[in-house]
């Protein structure tokens, strides 16, 4: 997998380089029939190219909102979102890919054909897309299930044939919404270590979404906590442990403390 | 009694019928000669009916390929976008509410009796349940995929091939089984009305001067036409049930599907 | 649906738009007025019509005739669409039969009707119903179909008694494929009434409008076309009334 | 008082207004019975009713009794009521310069195949030795058609044919209610069983029919008001309606008469050139079972 | 909420008591358009009424295979199944109640009518019907949401919807499949207790998937340890744990190693 999509974008972007994220003073209200709901307020967060930063914050605090709103799926009420120097109006995906929270995969397709599904809307070569997209299965642990259809995959499996194709488009900016909660301890942790695998190799910008304070801390050069409708960021930690991350770290100080400092703030907010 | 045998033997009883009930004199031949009758007329004028066909079946082809091929179309691009769905949408289903038919005759004023005006109203007619069909299904699909496509760059046009449609598989077979058997009743009731060339039009002469007989032989006919679309659709279902995974048409198409996933009625 | 009032305006422009056109393509002769009389002249002709008494009956005849139909075929439909969908037996029977049956141009039945039920309200809502059941009956099955998997696995997990599932599942996930059918069921039941009257009948809209486009009153053709149009375009814009007020949880 | 159903094939043919004057003067009252009438889509259909026992008695071409016999519908011609085309005329746009002999090769439009004014396009054909294509363009096809030009010709009834001579948008060029020889193209119809069961009916009703015929003719304001209301027509075109059909009518109605037989096989032969197979010999159609006895009014 | 849904159960089952689980040598194959494939194998299984019993094991091992054909909504391809004594050819929600790994919530529905539904099925009053559902509601911490649509709320509130519904019913046996993955840590714990109270109180048996081995832990009497495809029950494990449960537990030995007892499984057959 290479760089090589990202390079149109240094025309557009002389500035910034491929992969920062900057989010400023950024609202969101849903006009409901009953009443506008004000999901986020005033959001303001940046993030350097190839940082791994994970969101965490309680149940319906707006993150797949933050979310949709960096991958141009959706627009803000108010405030400036920049995806690599430029606003993102329109989902890009040479700039970002997306795992959506829901598995979402498309029902007609194969696993093998749903992983290939964005190379084909690029028109990569069948053969091509046909090595790419095992690769990729391969990663998520799910060799020799390419021809099978989401309806016959165990619910942690769609998830990972999801997982599988965010990754197979290889864009600067990876946003991942709580990919892992279908998984077992033991996948999730595999799964964990080979995405922080791809993400050294690459050079990718993450923003993942968990509810695991252990994964966050796990994962994260930085975890941003929320706070409970309307959506604010109440916390912004810097994870100082070293690359690459052991399970040794787990039981650490520094883990700990880290970890009981989000759990303070979660626990506040409930 | 597999449903296969049970369905023959229903055809087989009415093929009997319609041998038996105008021999035996309980419907007059005018209304119903006898199938032995029919299919002597038609073999007698074998040349007639082969040349009729022909231009039915023309006028057939090419008002499918308008009805269903832009039906399908039209329908996918009105369903998914939400503006000219709002304002299109009621306009064209209230067109729809006009019974054509009545204007039929005066619409040969500018399209001529030829072919053309048979294409275009079958056309019409079928056109616009396949669209309507194909809306309404689009406006069923899982909002999450078109998502998931647009964020992974999807185009318009992609959205519409590779996810739009695919999804609307089920709803939009069943428009264009609707659409299609609608194209041939255009054709035929439209040379049935006005023409002079065609089933419909030997139908309707022969209607004219009592001849029963040669009727039937048309309508046996229309009948073939009904029975080569409907295996055509068929093809075609076979081909897309693996598109329909998801939904309850594609699972009854699977013989695989265990007992227990079946709705209790 | 918060379609707004820029979308009514637009729909109301359109239709205005139409007239408009058709008034001057007539007035200004590019079409024949005689084979196109203008818009004005139809709408006043309309109007002349309405006022009289014995068009005013034949149109009570004629919905009459129409409701009748329609009462009788949806229900009868939906609910033989409603078995075709869930005993995969009596469909495998059943579905290629209707298909077929639906296939075949229906006025070639005509005369049977007049055969069976005589001249009247019979052969008139008989035919209309012949002409109505096998769209609603395929449409229903299509309806049946789209609904998910998961959603009658909840139902069957609660226990769900048939009739529960199809009210309380079927029902809402169906409608607006319902809806349209219900629309384009509308659509049949009409113009199979109004053939009905056209080949044979003493009273009724569509014996009218037989008559006129056979005496080349153009005027009143038109007319009379509006006329139907435009209740057909009501029963429309009622379906689709219902269908906003149904589907306001939809995105 | 029981009732005889008329069946009647289109609205704008005399029939229908010798129907309608017999039920508004009462005639049929007159004679103990009460009638109704029901309009069709044209002889055919009509006769398919009447098959079908949804008509007592209609008026039809007599060809469609002698080809239904055939079909297992038997019945007869009781009463003879017109022995030529009245009001049907061969017509071209005013600004053609067309005469029936330029027709060759031309398109000439008809209602449909197999009827009435396929039949005279037929017999134009074969009596002037000429040929061109018949366009069948239905009831309310035919003038549109001809306006629009998109035929040379087309075959006119009446009504219609006087409206559009009058506004002089169009011209006769062959006259068939001058040109065809006298046959019996149409006359009182009814089914063997029904004439078997009810003459009285049969009877009464034909009373009544040629009643209002003779009440027609000696009432011209009031029958061209009929004329005018029924059809939608300006006055003067009901009063060319009246003249050239109502008053060109056979009155008497009897199928005793020396012509029928030669009037009516002459009506089979121009059925047969026009397509009809099957036709018996017209002696098997013919009933003279009855002889109008015009009712008074 | 009273157990006397549990009444016209005495009448056919005589010798069980209701919320009895019986698994007997069950296996399922599923047959695919490429090969068969087989989800369980010779899977037997206790279950005493009254018992909270956790169910781990690999994504795709058949725990939620397991889960349809008690509920009924699946059959054994071979062995037997009875709950309370009876077999359960048709689901039966006096017998059981699910709650489904993935929402399905009926989206023409508000938040407050979906979880009616069940009750809405048994004809129970509008009025009864409205108060228990906000009750169920405030339980799952979703008051003031009922007026809701499905789509106008974040997954893990979906998610908790659906709790609401399975809770609603009050049968004696509730099987619960991943209900608390879309849940972040703080909701997820209040909610595990609110679960342990409510089984409590009510004496139910509950049948819980889970893929969090802390979770499993925490709540359960039993934890059953399954093998990956084909699954099969490798470990059986008591937790000796007193009730009611503290999160001090948590950090005790007891907890760690049957903890790390699970994991060893789980780590083996990934
Ligand atoms: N289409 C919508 N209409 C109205 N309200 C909405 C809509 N989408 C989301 N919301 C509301 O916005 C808030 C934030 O939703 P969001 O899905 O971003 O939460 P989340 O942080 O991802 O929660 P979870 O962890 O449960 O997935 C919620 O309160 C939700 O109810
Ligand atoms: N309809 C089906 N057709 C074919 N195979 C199926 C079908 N449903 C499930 N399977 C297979 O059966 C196995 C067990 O699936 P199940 O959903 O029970 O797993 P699970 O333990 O619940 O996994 P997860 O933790 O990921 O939800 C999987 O390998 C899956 O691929
Ligand atoms: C307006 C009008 N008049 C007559 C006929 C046809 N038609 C029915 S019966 C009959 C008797 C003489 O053949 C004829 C000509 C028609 N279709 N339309
Ligand atoms: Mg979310
Ligand atoms: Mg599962």
């Amino acid at each position: 997998m290479g760089g090589n999509t990202m390079q149109p974008l240094a025309n557009i972007t002389p500035l910034k380089p491929a992969g920062a994220i900057e989010v400023r003073n950024v609202g969101q209200v849903f006009k409901t029939t009953t009443q506008d709901v004000v999901a986020l307020e005033d959001v303001s967060l940046d993030v350097k190219p190839g940082r791994f930063v994970v969101l965490v914050g309680p149940s319906g605090c707006g993150k797949s909102t933050l979310l949709m709103m960096m991958a141009g799926l959706r627009q803000q009420t108010s405030g400036t979102i920049t995806i690599s120097g430029a606003p993102i109006p329109e989902p890009d995906p040479n700039r970002v890919g997306v795992v959506f929270q829901e598995a979402s995969l498309f029902p007609w397709l194969t696993a093998e054909e749903n992983v290939e599904f964005p190379l084909a809307l690029r028109g990569i070569a069948k053969s091509d897309r046909r090595t790419r997209a095992q690769d990729a299965l391969k990663l998520v642990g799910l060799d020799g299930f390419g021809k099978r259809h989401p309806h016959e995959l165990s619910g942690g499996m769609k998830q990972r044939v999801s997982i599988a194709r965010g990754l197979v488009q290889d864009p600067p900016v990876l946003l991942m919404d709580e990919p892992f909660a279908a998984l077992d301890e033991q996948t999730r942790m595999t799964m964990g270590d080979e995405l922080l695998r791809i993400w050294a190799a690459t050079g990718k910008t993450v923003v993942f979404v968990t509810h695991s304070l252990t994964e966050a801390v796990y994962l994260a050069d930085e975890v941003i906590v929320m706070s409970p409708r309307p959506g604010r960021i109440v916390d912004h930690l810097q994870v100082p442990l070293p690359r690459p991350r052991t399970y040794e770290m787990l039981s650490g100080d520094t883990f700990g403390s880290l970890r009981d400092r989000i759990w303070r703030h979660i626990r506040k907010s409930a | 009694m597999s449903a296969a045998t049970l369905r023959r033997l229903i055809v087989i009883s009415l093929i009997a019928l319609w041998e038996i009930l105008p021999r035996a004199g309980f419907i007059p031949e005018l209304f119903l000669p006898s199938l032995s009758s029919t299919l002597a007329a038609g073999w007698n004028e074998a040349g007639e009916y082969g040349h009729a066909l022909a231009v039915t079946l023309y006028e057939v082809a090419i008002s499918m390929a308008f009805a269903c091929g832009g039906g399908i179309l039209f329908g996918a691009v009105v369903g998914s976008l939400p503006r000219p769905r709002i304002l299109i949408m009621p306009m064209v289903s209230s067109l729809y509410a006009v019974p054509l038919v009545i204007l039929y005759p005066v619409f040969t004023v500018w399209l001529g009796i030829g072919s053309e005006s048979k294409i275009a109203f079958a056309s019409i007619y079928g056109f616009l349940p396949t669209m309507l069909a194909t809306a309404a299904g689009i406006q069923t699909i899982d909002p999450q995929l078109l998502l998931a496509a647009r964020s992974m760059g999807a185009t318009l046009s992609q959205r519409l091939v590779r996810v739009i449609i695919p999804a609307a598989i089920p709803t939009v077979l069943s428009g264009l089984r609707v659409g299609g058997a609608l194209v041939i009743v255009g054709v035929v009731v439209s040379e049935m009305l006005i023409s002079s060339a065609g089933i419909g039009y030997l139908i309707s002469r022969y209607r004219t001067i009592l001849d029963s007989p040669h009727v039937f032989a048309g309508v046996l006919l229309v009948l073939a036409m009904a029975i080569a679309f409907n295996a055509a659709i068929k093809w075609i279902e076979r081909k897309a049930a693996i598109w329909q995974t998801g939904t309850r048409a594609g699972q009854s198409a699977e013989e695989t599907v265990p007992a227990a996933l079946q709705p209790a009625t | 649906m918060r379609s707004g009032l820029g979308v009514k305006a637009a729909r109301i422009a359109i239709v205005v738009a139409l007239f408009a056109i058709w008034e001057i393509l007539s007035r200004t002769g590019i079409v024949n007025p005689r084979l196109l009389p203008s818009a004005s002249d139809t709408l006043a002709t309309l109007g002349d019509l309405l006022q009289r008494a014995s068009v005013r009956k034949d149109l009570a005849v004629t919905a009459s005739e129409v409701v009748t139909a329609f009462a009788l075929a949806v229900p009868v439909g939906a609910l033989i669409g409603f078995l075709i969908a869930e005993n995969r037996y009596f469909a495998e029977v059943a579905k290629p039969l209707l298909f077929f049956a639906f296939s075949i141009p229906k006025s070639i039945f005509l005369p049977m009707f007049i055969l069976v039920f005589g001249v009247g309200f019979a052969q008139k809502v008989g035919f209309g119903f012949f002409s109505t059941i096998f769209i609603v009956i395929m449409s229903t099955t299509t309806a049946v179909e789209s609904v998910k998997v998961e959603h009658l696995t909840v139902a069957r997990s609660y226990g769900a008694t048939p009739m529960q599932t199809a009210f309380r599942v079927y029902l809402p996930s169906m409608l607006p494929v319902l809806l349209e059918a219900l629309r384009i069921s509308m659509i049949f039941n009409l113009t199979g009434v109004i053939l009905a009257e056209m080949y044979a009948s003493r009273d009724g809209i569509g014996h009218q409008i037989a008559t006129w486009g056979e005496n080349f009153q153009m005027k009143q053709l038109l007319a009379g076309v509006v006329m139907i149009a435009a209740i057909a375009i009501a029963f429309n814009e009622l379906v689709r009334w219902v269908e906003t007020r149904c589907s306001h949880w939809r995105t | 008082a029981e009732t005889v159903r008329i069946g009647l094939p289109t609205k704008t043919y005399w029939p229908t207004t010798i129907a309608e004057t017999a039920v508004r003067q009462k005639l049929f009252e007159k004679e103990g019975i009460a009638a109704e009438l029901t309009i069709y889509r044209g002889g055919a259909e009509t006769f398919e009713a009447m098959a079908a026992g949804a008509a007592d008695v209609i008026l039809d071409a007599t060809s469609l009794v002698s080809a239904g016999r055939k079909k297992g519908v038997n019945s007869k011609v009781l009463a003879s009521a017109a022995t030529g085309y009245y009001g049907w005329q061969l017509m071209t746009l005013s600004k053609s310069t067309l005469g029936v002999k330029d027709l060759a090769g031309k398109k000439v439009a008809i209602t449909s195949a197999g009827s009435g004014s396929d039949l005279l396009a037929l017999w134009t054909q074969q009596d002037k030795k000429i040929e061109f294509t018949r366009v069948p363009v239905g009831g309310g096809g035919l003038v549109p058609n001809l306006l629009a030009g998109n035929v040379d010709a087309a075959v006119v009834y009446s009504p219609l044919s006087f409206q559009i001579s009058r506004s002089g948008e169009a011209r006769t060029i062959l006259d068939f209610s001058k040109e065809v020889p006298p046959n019996l193209a149409a006359g009182w119809i009814a089914l063997d069983k029904y004439v078997q069961d009810k003459p009285q009916m049969v009877q009464k009703t034909l009373n009544a029919l040629y009643g209002a015929l003779m009440f027609m003719r000696a009432n011209k304001e009031a029958s061209v008001k009929l004329i005018t209301e029924l059809y939608e027509i300006p006055a003067e075109i009901a009063a060319l309606e009246y003249e050239n059909t109502i008053m060109k009518l056979e009155t008497d109605g009897s199928m005793d008469g020396p012509k029928i037989p030669e009037q009516l096989q002459l009506a089979l032969d121009m059925a047969k050139a026009g397509g009809m197979k099957d036709l018996g010999p017209a002696a098997e159609i013919i009933s003279t079972q009855f002889k109008p006895v015009p009712t008074k009014f």
